[in-house]
C-alpha cells in the first residue's frame, strides 16, 4: 500500500463525505493507497503543508488559490474538481426586500472572512454596482453578530452556516449562491506538486479514481459509515448537519452539475477555467498574463470513472 | 483593667486589619478564610444575577448570549465532550508553562551574567513576543518533528517573555551591598548568583509567574487554534470554534467557563506559591506589625 | 528647679507602678507585645510621660525600646494594656481619633528614607503631607537642614550619602515639623562626638524653647544624662521597665555639665541600672 | 607615582566593567555607544548570513522560507502597501497601550488600596486575560458602538494584564517603616499612594510596561484578526493573512519584519524610559559605584 | 611595649607620607575617589598598615571613613593612586590576584543582611561560600552567634531582629571565618554599652590570639583609644589623613586601663585631634 497524506480546508464535514467514504469502505485500499486525513481549519495550515511536502494532497478551496500559486511561481497543479460549484454563499434576511444578488450592496454591512474580502468581494466590486469597502465586517465563524442585525449579510458555506442559522435562528435565511451570480471557479479541487505528480502519475490517477467512487458511493450509496467518521474527526458535527449538507449539495448541484454530469465527478475543463481566469483579471482580482494552463491538468479526470455507482 | 484585655482607648489611624488573626483558634481562622471567600463569592452572585436578569429583561437570544441557566445545562450535559477537551488543554498549559519558565529562567541568567548576552538575545527574546503566532505557526509546522511539538512550541513562544522580562529586572534589583559582600567573600558567579541574585529576584519573578500562568492558558488555546490537531484528540480550542460555527452558544460559554475556571485557578496556584515563598520575609507577602 | 515653661517634673514616679499626679500627656499601663512568632517584646510594661518631659530609654540591644516608642507612635498595637492620652484637649486633635498624629515626630532607628526623594524632598516631606507648597516649604526645610549640617547636600540622592549623612536626614526630616512629641530612636549613634555634642545642645535648645515632649532612645549613658530630665531604664526578655532616674539638674546645661560631679554621679547612678538590668535580663 | 595614575596593583574580583566611562570625554562616549551597538549588530549579521547560507544550500524555496535578499525586495517593492498598514497598527497599538496602561495602573491602585476591592475583582481580571479574543469577539462586536471602538476593547484585554500584576505587587511592595512614617504623619490614602506607594512600585510597574510594549502590539495583531476592518484602511494583521492567502510569503515575511523591528522599537523605548526614571536611585539602573 | 608576636608598631609613621619601616600589610598611596556626582570623598589620602596592627579611624561624618575601608577591601576602585599588598606571600593568596579576598572580614556600616535567610544562614553564608556544608560550619557558626549573644536567635529572620541586634549578626558574619584582615566600620554603634564593653574585649582577645590585624571606625573616642594602637584621625571634603595617633600603651587592656591615666591622655589626644580635623574640613 502506498500511503498518502490528505489535507482538507476545513474541519471534517459532509463536504468531505467522499473522501471518507473512500476511506471507510475500502476503496483507497482496493486501489492500494492507505490514505490519512488531515483535517484542515480556520487557520490551519495544510497548504503551507503541502508546499513542504509534509502531505501530498490538498483540498483546495477555488481557483484564485491556484492563480495566486501560479503567480508567486509556486509548482502547484489541480488534478480533479470535486465540486463544480463553488458553495461559497451570501446569506440574508428575510423580508429584508432583496431578491437578486445585487440587492446585496443596498445592505450597509457584510461579513466575510478576509480571504472572501480579497477575493470574491473584489470580483463582486467590479461585476455588480454598489459594492464598496465599507460593507465589509470581519466574519469570526459565528454567526451571531449576522443573526444580530437584520441589515446585513454574511458569507457561508450554502451547506452549513444556512443549516446553523435555521435551527437556532429560527427563520429560514435568503441564499445567494455566489456561482449562481457568475462566480464560476471549480471548488473542492485536488491539488499536489507538480513533480510529485509527475512522478507519481499511476498514484495519483488511483488517488483520484477511488475519491470519484467515494464520492459516488457517499452520494448514492450507504454513507453511514463516513458519517460515522466524519464525527468522529469532529465531535461538534451532528446527523441533522450532515443529512442537511447532502441534500443540499444534491440541491444545487454542487458537486454534479456541469461537465460532470457527462463526464463524471471531478471533471475540469480548459474553457471554463480560462473563462474564470479573464472575468478575475478583469475584476483586478489577479494579475493579467498569468500562465493558467499551468495550473491543472485534465490527464485524470472526465473518464466516467464511478458513473455506473449513481443510482 | 486585668492584663488579657485589649483596651485601646485611642484608635489608630491606618489599615485595621494589621490587628490579624494571628492568635485566634482554629474555628475563628476558618471563619476568616470563609470571609475572605464570601467576597468573590458575592461578586460571583451579582455577576450571575446581573447576567440573568439582562439576558431576561432584553429577552436576548441564546445564540447571541445564553443565560447563566442554559449555559449551566450545556455544562452538564457537554460534559464528556469538555471533559477530555479541557484535559488536554490542561497538559499542553503545564507543559508550556513549563518549557516557558525553565527557558524563561535560564535565559534571564543568561543575561544577567553577561552583559553581550543581553545585548545578543534580548532583541530575538523581545521579536518572538511580538511575532503574532498565526503569521508563523506554518513554519513551526513545517520545521517541527511533531504537531504536537509544534503546539508546545506556539505556546512557549507566547508564554515566555514575561518571566524572562521581570526575572532579567529582579535579578538586576540585587542591593549592591550584599552583591560587595559576596565579592568580598570571592564568592564566584554561580554562587552570587544561587544565593544571592536569585533569591531576590524571586518577588519579581512571581509576578511573572502569575502573568505567565494565565498566559500559558491562552497560549495553549491559541497555539491549538495555529497549529492545533483536530478531532478526538483535541482540545478546547477546537470546541470553542466549532460551536462557534455550529451556533452552539450556550456551549461555546460553557468551554469559556471552564477556560475562565482553569485560568483563575492556576491564578490561585501561583499567588499561594507566591505568597508561601515571600511570607517570611518579602515587604509584599508580609503582615506589617512594625 | 523647673526651668521650662511646663510642669516637666510633677510627673515623675519614683519607679514602676508609681501613679504620676498630674494628667500624663501619654500613659501606658500594662503594655505587652507578643510579636506573631511568639517573642514576648514587652511584658506589662507600664509608664507615664508627662508633658514637656525629656525622657530617655536605656537598655540592653533587643530590650523592646523600639517597640515600646512605636506603640506610643501608634504604629503597631500593644497585644494587650492600655494606650492613653489623657490631657490631650479637642483643639489639638484635628483628626478627631484622639490619636497623636498631628504633632508628633519620629527619628526611626534605620534612616528611613526614600530612595527615589532628594535630600530636599525627603526632609520636605512631612510639609508636603500637611499640604504645604514646595516653596512654602523651602524656609523651614532648609532651616532643618543646616541645623543638621547639610544645607549642602539638599539636591543629593540618600544612596549618595555616608551612614552618618542619611540619619541626619532623618533628624532634620523629624525636626522640620516642630513637633510637641518628638519621638528619637537612637537617632546620634551614627554620629562623630562633636557633630554629636553639637547636636545634643541644639535638641535641648529647640527642647526648651518650643516646649517639647521628647522622648529619647539612647545607647549612651553620658548622653542620656546630658539631655533628660529623667531616665527610664529598661530590662530584656520579656522587655520591662526596671528602674526610673529623675535627673535633678538644672536646664540650660551647657557643655561645663559635662564635666560636674553631679553629672558623674548621674552617669554612675544609670551605668548601675544599666548594669543591673543585664542581670536580670534572660540572656538574648 | 605620580597622582594622576591609575596604578592598581592588585586586580579586584568581580567586574571590571564598573570602572565605567563616567569621565571619558564625548568622542570616547560615542564609541562606547557604538561598541553597546556592535554586538547587536553582529547579531543581526550572523543571523541573516546564517538564513541565506540556510536557504542557499538547503536549496528551499521561497514559498517556504524566502531568502532575506526576497524579503528585502518585498519589502522595498511592496513598501506603498506596507507602509500605511503599519501606521495602521501602529495606532491601534499605542492607543492600546495607552489605555492598558491606564487601566491596568487604575485597576491596581484600586486593587492596593482596598482588600475588598482586591478579592471582588482580581478573578475577572484573570478571566479577562485567559479569556480568548476570537471566541468572545462576536460578542463585542455585537455590543462595541464601532469597529474601532471592538478592536480597542480586543487589544486592551490583551495588554492590560501584565501592566496590572506587576503594579500590584509593586504597590504592595512597600517598605513597612516607610509606611509607618507616612501613617505617623497622617498622610491621607491617597497621599501614601502618590508620595509613597507608586514610587515604590515604579521598578515593577516598568518591568510590566516592557511585557506590556510587546503584547500591545501584539494585541493590535490580534485584535485585527479578530475584529478589525480590511482593504484600504486595514493594519498589518490584515495585509500578514492576506499574503499567507495569496501565498506572497516573501511580502509575508517582510511584513513580520517590520512588526519585530516595531517591537524592538517599542521595548527600546520602554527600555529608555525605565533605565531615565529609575538612574538615580535603583539597584537596577545603578552603577556600582560603593 | 610590644605585647603581639607581629611587628605591630614598627610601621607606624608620624603623619601623612612618612614611610613605614618594615613592609606594610597594605599600602594606600595618594589615593582619591570621586564619585560620578562629583563628591570628592578622599583627596590624596595616604596610609601604611603594618601587619598585626589595630588602627582606629576617626573623623566627622562624611569624610570618607567608609569609602577608604572599602577601598581597601578592593570594592570599589580609587579614581587615583595606588593599593598595595607588599608582604603579601604567594601562599596567602589562593586566589592569584594578590587581591585580599581570602581572609578579609568587612563589617559594613549597616548590617547588610539577606532578608530570605535565617540568622543562621547570614552567619553561614562565607563559610557556605568557601564550600562548608551546613553541619561542618554549624559549630562555627553557632559559636559565633554566642560571642555576640544571638545563639538563642539563629532561626529568626532579620526582620524579626532589632537594630541592635542585626548589628550583632553582622559582626558574628565577619568573626566567623576568623580572618587575617578584618574591616569594621562602626560595628558597635548600635549597641548599649555593657554589650559593647564586652565585645571590645571579646574583639581585643581575638586580634591577640590570632594576631589579626583590624581597621575599625568609630565614632567613640574612648572605644579608639581602648582598643587601638594606632588611631588615624580624618577631616572631611576632601578626606584625609591629617593625624596619626600612636597609642603606647601595652596590651592586654583590661577595664582598669578605661580609668588610667594614660587612658585619659589618648582619650584628650584624640579628641583634639578630631576637633582641629574638624576645624579643617570645610563644612559638609
Ligand atoms: N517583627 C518582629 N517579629 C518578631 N520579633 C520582633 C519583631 N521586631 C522586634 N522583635 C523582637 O522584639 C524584641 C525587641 O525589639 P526592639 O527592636 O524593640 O529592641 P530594641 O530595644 O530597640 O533593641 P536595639 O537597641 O537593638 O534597637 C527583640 O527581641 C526582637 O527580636
Ligand atoms: N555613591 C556615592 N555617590 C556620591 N557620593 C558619595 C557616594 N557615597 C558616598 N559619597 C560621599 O562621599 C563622602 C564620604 O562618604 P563616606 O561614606 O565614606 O563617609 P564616612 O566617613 O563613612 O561618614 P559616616 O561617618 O557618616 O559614615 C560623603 O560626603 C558622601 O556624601
Ligand atoms: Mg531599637
Ligand atoms: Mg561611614
Amino acid at each position: 500500500l502506498d500511503e498518502v497524506k490528505f489535507g482538507t480546508n476545513w474541519l471534517a464535514q459532509a463536504e468531505h463525505g467522499g473522501f471518507y467514504q473512500a476511506v471507510v469502505d475500502g476503496t483507497y485500499e482496493k486501489y492500494g493507497l492507505k490514505v490519512e486525513i488531515v483535517q484542515g481549519g480556520p487557520q490551519a495550515a495544510n497548504r503551507a503543508l503541502l508546499m513542504a511536502d509534509k502531505i501530498d494532497f490538498y483540498m483546495n478551496g477555488n481557483l484564485l488559490g491556484s492563480f495566486s500559486a501560479v503567480e508567486q511561481g509556486i509548482p502547484l497543479i489541480e488534478v480533479a474538481a470535486i465540486f463544480q460549484k463553488d458553495p461559497q454563499v451570501l446569506i440574508a434576511h428575510p423580508d429584508q426586500g432583496l431578491e437578486t444578488f445585487e440587492d446585496l450592496a443596498k445592505l450597509p454591512t457584510i461579513f466575510m472572512g478576509k480571504d472572501g474580502y480579497s477575493s470574491y468581494f473584489q470580483w463582486m466590486k467590479k461585476a455588480f454596482e454598489g459594492f464598496s469597502d465599507a460593507q465589509y465586517k470581519p466574519y469570526t465563524f459565528n454567526p451571531a453578530p449576522f443573526i444580530a442585525d437584520e441589515q446585513s449579510a454574511q458569507q457561508g458555506y450554502v451547506t452549513s452556516e444556512p443549516y446553523a442559522i435555521e435551527t437556532e435562528g429560527g427563520f429560514k435565511p435568503k441564499l445567494f449562491l455566489l456561482a449562481d451570480a457568475g462566480f464560476e471557479t471549480y471548488s473542492t479541487t485536488i491539488e499536489a506538486k507538480v513533480g510529485f505528480v509527475e512522478d507519481n502519475k499511476d498514484l495519483v490517477q488511483r488517488f483520484v479514481d477511488a475519491s470519484i467512487i467515494g464520492w459516488y458511493n457517499y452520494l448514492y450509496g450507504d454513507n453511514e459509515a463516513a458519517n460515522a467518521a466524519i464525527k468522529k474527526d469532529n465531535p461538534e458535527m451532528t446527523d441533522g448537519q450532515i443529512a442537511f449538507s447532502i441534500k443540499t449539495m444534491k440541491e444545487f448541484g454542487l458537486v454534479e452539475s456541469g461537465e460532470a454530469l457527462e463526464s463524471g465527478i471531478g471533471c475540469m475543463k480548459a474553457a471554463r477555467v480560462t473563462a474564470f481566469y479573464d472575468q478575475m483579471v478583469d475584476a483586478g482580482v489577479v494579475k493579467a498574463d498569468l500562465d493558467v494552463s499551468k495550473i491543472y491538468t485534465t490527464d485524470f479526470v472526465c473518464k466516467g470513472v464511478g458513473m455506473d455507482l449513481k443510482k | 483593667m486585668t492584663m488579657a484585655t485589649v483596651d485601646n482607648q485611642h484608635s489608630l489611624s491606618g489599615e485595621k486589619n494589621r490587628k490579624a488573626t494571628k492568635s485566634l483558634p482554629e474555628a475563628a481562622r476558618w471563619i476568616s478564610v470563609a470571609g475572605r471567600m464570601a467576597i468573590p463569592l458575592m461578586m460571583l452572585v451579582l455577576l450571575i444575577t446581573a447576567w440573568s436578569l439582562y439576558v431576561w429583561a432584553f429577552d436576548v437570544p441564546h445564540y447571541i448570549l445564553p443565560s447563566p441557566m442554559r449555559v449551566a445545562v450545556a455544562l452538564y450535559t457537554d460534559w464528556p465532550i469538555l471533559a477530555p477537551a479541557l484535559l488536554v488543554t490542561l497538559k499542553i498549559t503545564f507543559t508550556a508553562l513549563t518549557i516557558a519558565l525553565v527557558g524563561g529562567v535560564a535565559l534571564a541568567v543568561l543575561m544577567a551574567q553577561s552583559r553581550i548576552a543581553e545585548r545578543a538575545l534580548y532583541p530575538y527574546a523581545v521579536i518572538l513576543q511580538v511575532t503574532p503566532i498565526v503569521a508563523i505557526a506554518p513554519l513551526i509546522l513545517i520545521y517541527a518533528p511533531s504537531t504536537q511539538a509544534a503546539l508546545l512550541i506556539c505556546a512557549w513562544i507566547v508564554a515566555f517573555f514575561p518571566i524572562l522580562s521581570n526575572t532579567v529586572q529582579g535579578l538586576k534589583s540585587t542591593d549592591h551591598n550584599l552583591l560587595n559582600l559576596f565579592e568580598l567573600y570571592g564568592a564566584s558567579r554561580w554562587q552570587t548568583l544561587v544565593y544571592l541574585k536569585m533569591p531576590n529576584a524571586l518577588p519579581y519573578f512571581l509576578a511573572g509567574l502569575k502573568i505567565a500562568g494565565g498566559l500559558a492558558l491562552i497560549a495553549a488555546v491559541v497555539a491549538e487554534f495555529a497549529a492545533g490537531s483536530a478531532g478526538a484528540g483535541s482540545g478546547l480550542a477546537f470546541r470553542l470554534l466549532e460551536s462557534q460555527f455550529r451556533l452552539n452558544i450556550p456551549r461555546l460559554f460553557a468551554a469559556l467557563f471552564l477556560l475562565s475556571l482553569t485560568g483563575v485557578a492556576i491564578f490561585l496556584t501561583t499567588n499561594t506559591i507566591s505568597y508561601l515563598l515571600l511570607r517570611k520575609w518579602h515587604e509584599s507577602a508580609l503582615k506589617r506589625e512594625n | 528647679m523647673k526651668t521650662s515653661p511646663t510642669d516637666r517634673n510633677d510627673a515623675l514616679g519614683q519607679a514602676t507602678g508609681t501613679v504620676a499626679k498630674a494628667p500624663a500627656l501619654v500613659s501606658l499601663k500594662n503594655v505587652s507585645k507578643t510579636f506573631a512568632n511568639g517573642t514576648v517584646a514587652l511584658r506589662d510594661m507600664s509608664l507615664d510621660i508627662s508633658r514637656g518631659d525629656f525622657v530617655s530609654l536605656l537598655g540592653p540591644s533587643g530590650c523592646g525600646k523600639s517597640t515600646a516608642l512605636r506603640i506610643i507612635a501608634g504604629l503597631g498595637d500593644a497585644s494587650s494594656g492600655s494606650l492613653a492620652w489623657p490631657v490631650r484637649s479637642p483643639v489639638d486633635d484635628k483628626s478627631g481619633t484622639g490619636g497623636p498624629n498631628q504633632d508628633i515626630s519620629f527619628v526611626f532607628q534605620e534612616p528611613t528614607l526614600m530612595p527615589w526623594a532628594s535630600v530636599f524632598s525627603n526632609v520636605y516631606l512631612p510639609l508636603r503631607l500637611k499640604g504645604l507648597s514646595r516653596t512654602a516649604a523651602r524656609e523651614d526645610v532648609m532651616d532643618a537642614l543646616q541645623m543638621v549640617g547639610l544645607e549642602s547636600s539638599a539636591g543629593s540622592y540618600p544612596r549618595e550619602l555616608s551612614g552618618g549623612m542619611k540619619m541626619r536626614v532623618s533628624i532634620a526630616r523629624a525636626l522640620v515639623t516642630k513637633p510637641k512629641l518628638l519621638l528619637m530612636d537612637e537617632p546620634f549613634a551614627a554620629l562623630d562626638e562633636i557633630t554629636r555634642f553639637k547636636l545634643n545642645n541644639d535638641l535641648l535648645h529647640l527642647w526648651e524653647k518650643f516646649g517639647w515632649t521628647v522622648i529619647f532612645v539612647t545607647h549612651s549613658v553620658f548622653e542620656s544624662v546630658y539631655l533628660s530630665n529623667r531616665i527610664i531604664v529598661m530590662a530584656a526578655r520579656p522587655g520591662r521597665v526596671v528602674q526610673d532616674i529623675a535627673v535633678d539638674a538644672p536646664y540650660p546645661r551647657e557643655e561645663e555639665f559635662r564635666t560636674s560631679d553631679t553629672y558623674n554621679d548621674y552617669c554612675r547612678q544609670a551605668s548601675q541600672a544599666l548594669h543591673s538590668a543585664m542581670e536580670v535580663s534572660e540572656p538574648a
